[in-house]
């Protein structure tokens, strides 16, 4: 695979990714957005695998595209069924957020570039690095990945805690 | 096309910037609670992206196990967020963040 | 000590025991103790007479002074000064024994007089009480030798002839006549006091031989003025005590007191006192400080003769008639006819007596009758006053063979002498007056004894009105009113009269009733040598110097008069020549012989005023050739102006009294309003600005906190608008913040 | 001897704590007894004192304390004050030539004060406990020579009066009490600062510390130079001088900040009139004596003709308003007012006959003007009124009163033979002999004649003549025919009774004795002026 074989694909998800992530910004329809965003995912995806860590894409595309995502449509679909009203959105303070968005952007790219001690260093990640991931999750991360383990657990007995239905009565109480 | 060859540190950042700026935009402006959560996962994969592209530019499993938590988490939050979402649903009869100023009292 | 000083101090004792004994006992012995008053007086006199004796007459010697002294207080070894003390002490010399045997005579015969006159008065005793208490007083003047105790003695004259004038205290008029008394007494006494000051001040001694040491050793150290003024000051002593113009105002409203008092203290003693005083400190007088004496003395006596001209009070003649003759006195001194005045001093003070005795005979006999106007031929009721007041009336006219002419005459020729050296003008005017008041003297009293008694009783013309309210403060003596039956006084008050009178004939002073210089008197009491030294003092005090400037002056004056030799020469001569007056001074030495020259003319010219006084009585009151009463008419301006004594009264009352009690009111004003006010002012301002603090905190400090809150409360109404409960609006607000801080961050990048 | 003398009226008081209130007389008896015995006290201090020693200050070479006499002296308070250094209080008395005559004086106007306030009535317990109080504060003042221990006892006296004058006091009490205190407070806040200044500028030769001994105080050789009072602080030392002063002028009191004493006097009870008037006042002129000249010698100097000036004010000024009194204790208070501007005059003239005629007239005033107001209190009891035209001819119906009357006013306008007349005189005459104040006291002596001015108008109109239409008493005709006088509910003798004369004779023998004879007194304080004076003199400085 040549370099520009290598760069054509890079940008080619690239615009992908922006593409697709505008469009879940900017579209007035949810269901869009929400399929939109599933191409934004897989072209994240997509990016992590030139930044050689394709475990983590995998990830990527199992926990967001798998499951966020269908948690996301589920939802769509959840609340509009119900209120049957019409599946797009509003939007307010559109010109802050425009400006915001402009400077915010601006701002970190000026940064980005500008700034010249980011300079990849020699030792980078090369190939696979799966098998380190699981070196680094036994050894060093033990505990953050516990921790998180516990907080997955947490989230998931919360969330389907808060979720479940309620009599009306008790709800009002 | 020759400059363009060489892709370094500063493309990803500055996808990841993008990314940044329209979660943010979809955060800031958008009434549904749902697309409110998808900019916010947005932001979540920008910040994934930088992780992982300092990670490799600089050779360090940091990034790495980093992006990995935060994918977790996002997961997590996903799930609380909805279940949230839900229950404003349910009390407001809305998923509409812009009718929802009871925080105004 | 020597024995007669042991007298002395016994004779200056008895009266104060005598008033010790009457004022705690009189209620308890028998007659009120009026023998106890009586008695130690004549023991006291009778002492006095003992030293009168042994001086005068045994030992007759010019320069006799014995002198003793002790310390009274020691203030240690002052500062700057050394050991200091005051010392009070006695000197006797010629001058205080004559002084001692008159005062106590006169006491003594006033003492006698007044068991007559004051008998059945409700406070009997305790008037022979403070007639002690003034013989005392006046006895400690004499006998003094030094300025404290002199001044001491002073005051307590001034306070006994308080006690004494305001005797019938019940009447408003007495009242008032006591406090003006002793309050005019006390102007005179702060000039005194400052006399004394000034020359203490200089020699930190009162003594006065320490002082005329001092003096004539020039140690001086102030400036001559001061000295003029230190005389002056120690002066105007004598013009209240002696009631010279301007302080003569309290003298005869004195007259309220009891008769025998007006004689004892408003003739005789306390009057002389300030003459006598002068005399005392004649030496350290100014030529300056002699002149303004003199002419104050002079005026005065010209004032008091034209103001008892038209009085109608038979005492207030005699008062007025006293000024008069206080005035020649003091016109004496300053003149420099120090013998003369002397002399008139002492022959004054027994015929006035014997004429205040006489007129409250009188009075005695009128029943408290004090006008003139409604008196008249008592010459046949009353043969013994009749006589003795005639005579005392001739020796107060000056008329030859009386031992008034000798006085007076002694002194109306120093005068023209003083005249003469002084050179003229101006000062002629003093013997001027002096001639002018003795033919007003003789005219006045010559009036007084016409209306007495001679003509016929005027009783009845009195009115009634005026009758009773006379006597309402004599309660005592109501009861014999209706009689008016006029008859002698008894023997214990004519006693006195005689005594006087006989005293008052020349013979008792000079074998030439011509002249007085002749006589022990004059020959015992010599001018002393002035002490006021050349250092300070521009006129020359030795022969040597006889060539300073004033000396100079005075030549052709004397050179004017007819007088051959140098005034040294000639005050030199006149002293070798009568073996007596050797002045150290040559202006007195001058003065002296002048006096003599003119001795002649003086007596010529007053006999002729007196004569002409008397005949112009005479015209008048005898063979009515000008009616008085159409004469006054007349001249009613003149009249009033007498009559109402120069309007004195009116004009101290405007100014002095009226000021100083318009001012006290203004002062308690000022002090209750202004300064209390101030006071008040400011506890009002505390009070005020604890109000204000109070304010301040309640609206200001308060108000700060609820301003803030105000504000606070403002503020958050507004910023509630940004509060739209809505997350994304606050999102935008918190980019918006981290934008600017970017645009901030990028901005110090910039630069 | 001397803490004895100070604190036997506290003794007493405090048995009179014991002492229920109901038994009046023994509580009365009680005070009298302290008081007696105070004076006994004051007979023997009197007698054992050694006139030749002159006290005032220590000179160099001679004993710390100074020829003080009865002198007692203890620590009393030591506190560590850390960077500041100590404090050292001590317990320091003595006495003088200066203070033994106040010692005197303050023994016998207490005593009479007792006796006179025999007729109180209202809480008698509460008024002779403060009454001993006060008296024990007054001897404590005369006899202190530590600057705070006299501040404590000038202090302490303060409050006693307070209650004393707004109790027992009358009408208008409150404001005079209020007003004293006030006035008083405000001179004493001055005299704090100042001896705070002058504490820390003054070390004791002995010891080396700080101290507030006035002994040590009076020698200007044990001032550190550069401290805040010292002597190179000249301008320091000129206000600490002119607030000490108006501290005890306010006492004095000095014009303008007399108007107190009016007030204070008209609505105080005789007693308390007797003791502000008698020793009191004495307090401000003792204190400049004993404080305020000694420490500020060359201040003292260069106001001379400031003190002078204010004293003639006092003089005629105070005559003056005297003289347009209706209320006859208003005159008196005034009279005091006019005779303390004698006492300021000796002062400022600075010299022997000046001090000694100062001292002598604060003696004199305290005796003679207690006298005054007993004797304002006897026909204020009678009468109920003090109006001097609501009388008129009393003389003839209370001659002994009169009497005592007419001596007591003649002794206040300065009589001779009546000792009033001494002190006066010795003033003009120091006055006089100073060139400073020469012209003040040619001015002043304008005092003796308005003083005699108002004294007997006063006297006219109250005693001579006859009885006035309105006048306070009713006139009767007696069993025997002659007239009597009558006052409305007044049950006690007409003329003095005992207990009245018992009070006023002492004071009238003591006033003739020293008029005629003044060298007890005197005597006692001739050594210790002249050493005052050469210490207060040019050239005793440095």
């Amino acid at each position: 695979m040549s370099n520009l074989t290598y760069t054509i694909i890079f940008y080619l998800f690239a615009v992908i990714t922006l593409c697709s992530a505008a469009f879940v910004v900017f579209s007035k329809n949810v269901i869009y957005s929400a399929f939109s965003l599933l191409f934004t995912f897989f072209g994240v995806a997509a990016l992590y695998v030139f930044l050689s860590a394709d475990f983590i894409a995998v990830t990527q595309v199992v926990v967001y595209v798998g499951g966020i995502l269908v948690l996301l449509l589920f939802g769509v679909m959840f609340t509009k069924s119900i209120m049957n009203t019409e599946m797009q959105t509003d939007v307010l303070h559109i010109v802050p957020g425009t400006l915001i968005l402009a400077g915010i952007i601006g701002a970190l790219l000026y940064t980005f570039y500008t700034t010249h001690t980011w300079m990849p260093s020699n030792k980078q990640l090369y190939g696979s690095i799966v098998e380190r991931i699981g070196y680094e999750t036994m050894s060093h991360f033990v505990l953050p990945f516990e921790m998180v383990s516990i907080l997955l657990l947490a989230a998931l007995i919360g969330a389907a805690f808060l979720a479940r239905f309620d009599k009306p009565d008790k709800t009002k109480s | 096309m020759e400059h363009l060859i060489p892709i370094g540190l500063n493309h990803y950042l500055t996808i990841s910037a993008f990314l940044f700026g329209f979660g943010l935009f979809a955060v800031m402006t958008r009434k549904n609670a749902i697309v409110i959560l998808m900019g916010v996962e947005l932001i979540l994969n920008a910040a994934n992206i930088n992780f992982l592209a300092f990670s490799k530019y600089n050779g360090g499993m940091g990034g790495v196990m980093f992006s990995l938590f935060i994918i977790v988490i996002a997961a997590a939050e996903a799930a609380i967020a909805l279940a949230i979402v839900i229950n404003i649903f349910k009390i407001f009869k809305s998923v509409d963040v812009s009718s929802i100023d009871t925080m105004k009292e | 000590m020597h024995s007669l000083i042991q007298l002395s101090i016994v004779v200056l004792l008895l009266p104060l025991l005598s008033f010790v004994i009457l004022i705690f006992f009189n209620r308890r012995l028998p007659r009120r103790g009026d023998f106890v008053g009586v008695g130690i007086l004549g023991s006291a006199f009778a002492i006095s007479a003992y030293i009168f004796w042994s001086v005068i007459v045994q030992t007759y010697d010019p320069a006799f002074r014995i002198a003793w002294d002790f310390t009274w207080i020691d203030l240690g070894n002052v500062h700057g000064i050394g050991p200091l003390q005051v010392r009070m002490g006695i000197v006797i010399d010629n001058l205080t024994a004559i002084m001692l045997a008159m005062v106590t005579l006169i006491s003594l015969l006033v003492h006698l007089y007044s068991t007559g006159y004051m008998a059945g008065d409700k406070n009997y005793g305790r008037y022979f009480a403070f007639l002690g208490i003034f013989t005392f007083s006046m006895l400690g003047i004499v006998l003094s030798d030094n300025l404290f105790s002199i001044y001491i003695f002073w005051e307590l004259v001034g306070l006994s002839s308080y006690l004494l004038i305001g005797f019938f205290f019940e009447k408003q008029s007495a009242a008032d006549a006591q406090k003006k008394a002793f309050l005019v007494n006390r102007v005179g006494d702060i000039g005194m006091w400052l006399g004394i000051l000034i020359l203490y001040s200089q020699f930190h001694t009162f003594s006065f031989e320490q002082i005329y040491a001092n003096l004539a050793a020039g140690k001086f150290a102030m400036s001559n003025a001061w000295l003029t003024a230190a005389g002056l000051l120690l002066f105007m002593g004598c013009v209240g005590k002696s009631a010279q113009f301007p302080l003569h105002i309290w003298l005869p409203d004195a007259m309220e007191g009891p008769t025998p008092v007006s004689a004892l203290i408003h003739a005789a003693t306390m009057v002389a006192a300030g003459v006598y005083f002068v005399a005392r400190i004649f030496v350290l007088l100014t030529p300056d400080a002699l002149h303004v004496i003199a002419f104050i003395g002079a005026f005065t006596a010209f004032m008091a003769a034209t103001i008892a001209i038209t009085q109608n009070d038979i005492k207030r003649v005699l008062a007025y008639s006293t000024v008069s003759q206080l005035g020649y006195m003091v016109l004496g001194l300053g003149v420099g006819a120090y013998s003369a005045a002397l002399f008139h001093l002492v022959t004054h003070a027994f015929f006035k007596a014997c004429l205040f005795l006489g007129s409250g005979a009188i009075i005695h006999a009128m029943h408290h009758e004090q006008d003139m106007r409604w008196m008249g031929g008592l010459r046949k009721n009353m043969p013994w006053t009749f006589a003795t007041f005639t005579l005392a009336t001739l020796a107060l006219a000056g008329l030859p063979l009386t031992s008034g002419f000798m006085s007076k005459d002694a002194i109306l020729a120093g005068a023209i002498g003083f005249a003469q050296v002084e050179g003229g003008g101006v000062f002629y005017l003093i013997p001027a007056l002096g001639f002018f008041s003795a033919m007003l003297t003789a005219f006045y009293m010559g009036r007084q004894i016409w209306l007495v008694f001679f003509g016929e009783s005027r009783t009845h013309l009195k009115p009634v009105d005026n009758h009773h309210h006379g006597h309402d403060a004599h309660g005592a003596h109501d009861d014999h009113h209706d009689a008016h039956e006029v008859h002698e006084v008894s023997w214990n008050m004519r006693a006195p009269l005689v005594i006087l009178a006989a005293l008052s004939i020349f013979f008792v002073y000079s074998p030439n009733p011509l002249d007085g210089a002749e006589g022990w008197f004059m020959k015992m009491i010599k001018t002393p040598a002035t002490v006021v030294g050349p250092a300070n003092h521009n006129c020359a005090t030795t022969l040597v110097k006889a060539a300073s400037p004033l000396m100079a002056e005075a030549l052709p004056a004397v050179a004017a008069h007819g007088a051959t030799d140098s005034p040294a020469v000639a005050g030199g001569e006149h002293a070798t020549a009568k073996g007596e007056h050797a002045f150290a001074d040559p202006r007195q030495a001058e003065i002296a012989h002048a006096a003599h020259a003119a001795h002649f003319p003086a007596i010529y010219i007053s006999s002729i005023m007196v004569l002409v006084g008397i005949s112009l009585a005479g015209v008048v009151f005898v063979f009515k050739i000008i009616d008085p009463d159409k004469t006054a008419q007349a001249i009613r301006p003149l009249y009033l102006f007498s009559l109402n004594k120069w309007y004195w009264d009116e004009i101290y009352e405007a100014t002095f009294i009226k000021g100083s009690v318009v001012l006290s009111k203004m002062l308690s004003w000022f002090d209750t309003n202004v300064i209390d006010g101030m006071v008040n002012g400011v506890a009002f301002l505390v009070r005020k600005l604890a109000f204000a603090n109070n304010s301040f905190d309640k609206y200001v400090v308060d108000g700060f906190v609820n301003f803030t809150a105000f504000s606070v409360n403002t503020t958050g109404a507004v910023l509630r608008k940004l509060q739209t409960g809505k997350v994304q609006t606050y999102v935008v607000m918190l980019l918006l913040v981290v934008f600017g801080y970017f645009v901030f961050y990028f901005t110090r990048l910039l630069y | 001897m001397l803490s004895l003398i100070v604190f036997l009226p506290i003794i007493a008081g405090l048995v009179i704590l014991a002492v229920p209130s109901s038994q009046k007389q023994i509580i009365r008896i009680v005070s009298l007894l302290a008081a007696l015995a105070q004076g006994v006290l004051a007979v023997l201090i009197w007698r054992g004192y050694d006139p030749s020693l002159p006290g005032i200050t220590a000179g160099p070479g001679g004993s710390p304390l100074g020829s003080f006499q009865f002198v007692e002296k203890l620590p009393w308070i030591s506190l560590k004050l850390g960077g500041l250094g100590s404090l050292n209080i001590e317990y320091f008395l003595g006495v003088d030539g200066i203070s033994v005559t106040m010692v005197i004086l303050t023994a016998l106007v207490s005593a009479i004060g007792v006796l006179s306030s025999w007729t109180i009535q209202k809480q008698v317990k509460g008024y002779f406990i403060l009454y001993n109080l006060l008296a024990s504060a007054m001897m404590g003042c005369f006899v202190a020579l530590d600057f705070f221990l006299f501040y404590v006892f000038w202090e302490l006296m303060l409050l006693p009066m307070y209650f004393l004058i707004g109790i027992w006091g009358g009408p208008n009490r409150e404001y005079a009490a209020i007003k004293f205190f006030l006035y008083t407070l405000f001179g004493s806040v001055f005299m704090l600062l100042v001896m705070i200044g002058l504490y820390f500028s003054v070390i004791d030769p002995v010891t080396g510390n700080h101290t507030f001994s006035l002994v040590a105080m009076a020698n200007q050789a044990n001032y550190i130079k550069s401290a805040i009072l010292g002597p190179d602080n000249v301008m320091w030392r000129y206000v600490a001088f002119s607030v000490l002063f108006v501290g005890f002028a306010i006492k004095v009191p000095m014009f303008p900040f007399h108007t107190w004493l009016p007030d204070a006097h008209v609505e105080a009870p005789t007693p308390i009139s007797v003791i502000l008037a008698g020793v009191l006042l004495k307090l401000g002129t003792y204190g400049m004596m004993r404080i305020n000249f000694p420490l500020f010698p060359e201040v003292f100097h260069a106001s001379l003709y400031v003190i002078g000036i204010f004293g003639a004010i006092n003089i005629i000024y105070g005559a003056f308003c005297a003289l347009a009194q209706q209320d006859l204790k208003k005159m008196v208070a005034y009279s005091s007012i006019s005779h303390m501007g004698y006492v300021l005059l000796g002062l400022a003239a600075g010299n022997t006959e000046g001090m000694v005629g100062a001292l002598y007239q604060m003696f004199n005033h305290g005796t003679i003007t207690a006298m005054l107001f007993l004797l304002v209190g006897v026909i204020y009891d009678r009468a109920h009124t003090r109006q001097i035209d609501k009388f008129g001819g009393l003389a003839s119906y209370m001659p002994v009163y009169a009497a005592f009357v007419t001596v007591a006013w003649f002794a206040s306008l300065g009589l001779p033979g009546l000792s009033g007349f001494i002190s006066e005189a010795f003033v003009f005459v120091g006055a006089f002999s100073s060139v400073t104040t020469r012209y003040i006291a040619m001015v002043s002596v304008l005092g003796i004649v308005f003083g005699a001015a108002y004294l007997l108008w006063s006297l006219q109109r109250m005693f001579l003549g006859q009885r006035k239409q309105d006048a306070a008493y009713d006139l009767v005709v007696g069993d025997d025919g002659h007239e009597h006088i009558h006052f409305h509910d007044w049950k006690g003798k007409l003329d003095l009774d005992g207990r009245e004369l018992t009070m006023l004779v002492p004071l009238l023998v003591i006033t003739i004795f020293l008029g005629i004879y003044p060298m007890p007194i005197l005597g006692l304080i001739t050594t210790s002026v002249n050493k005052l004076v050469e210490v207060l003199s040019p050239l005793a400085m440095r």
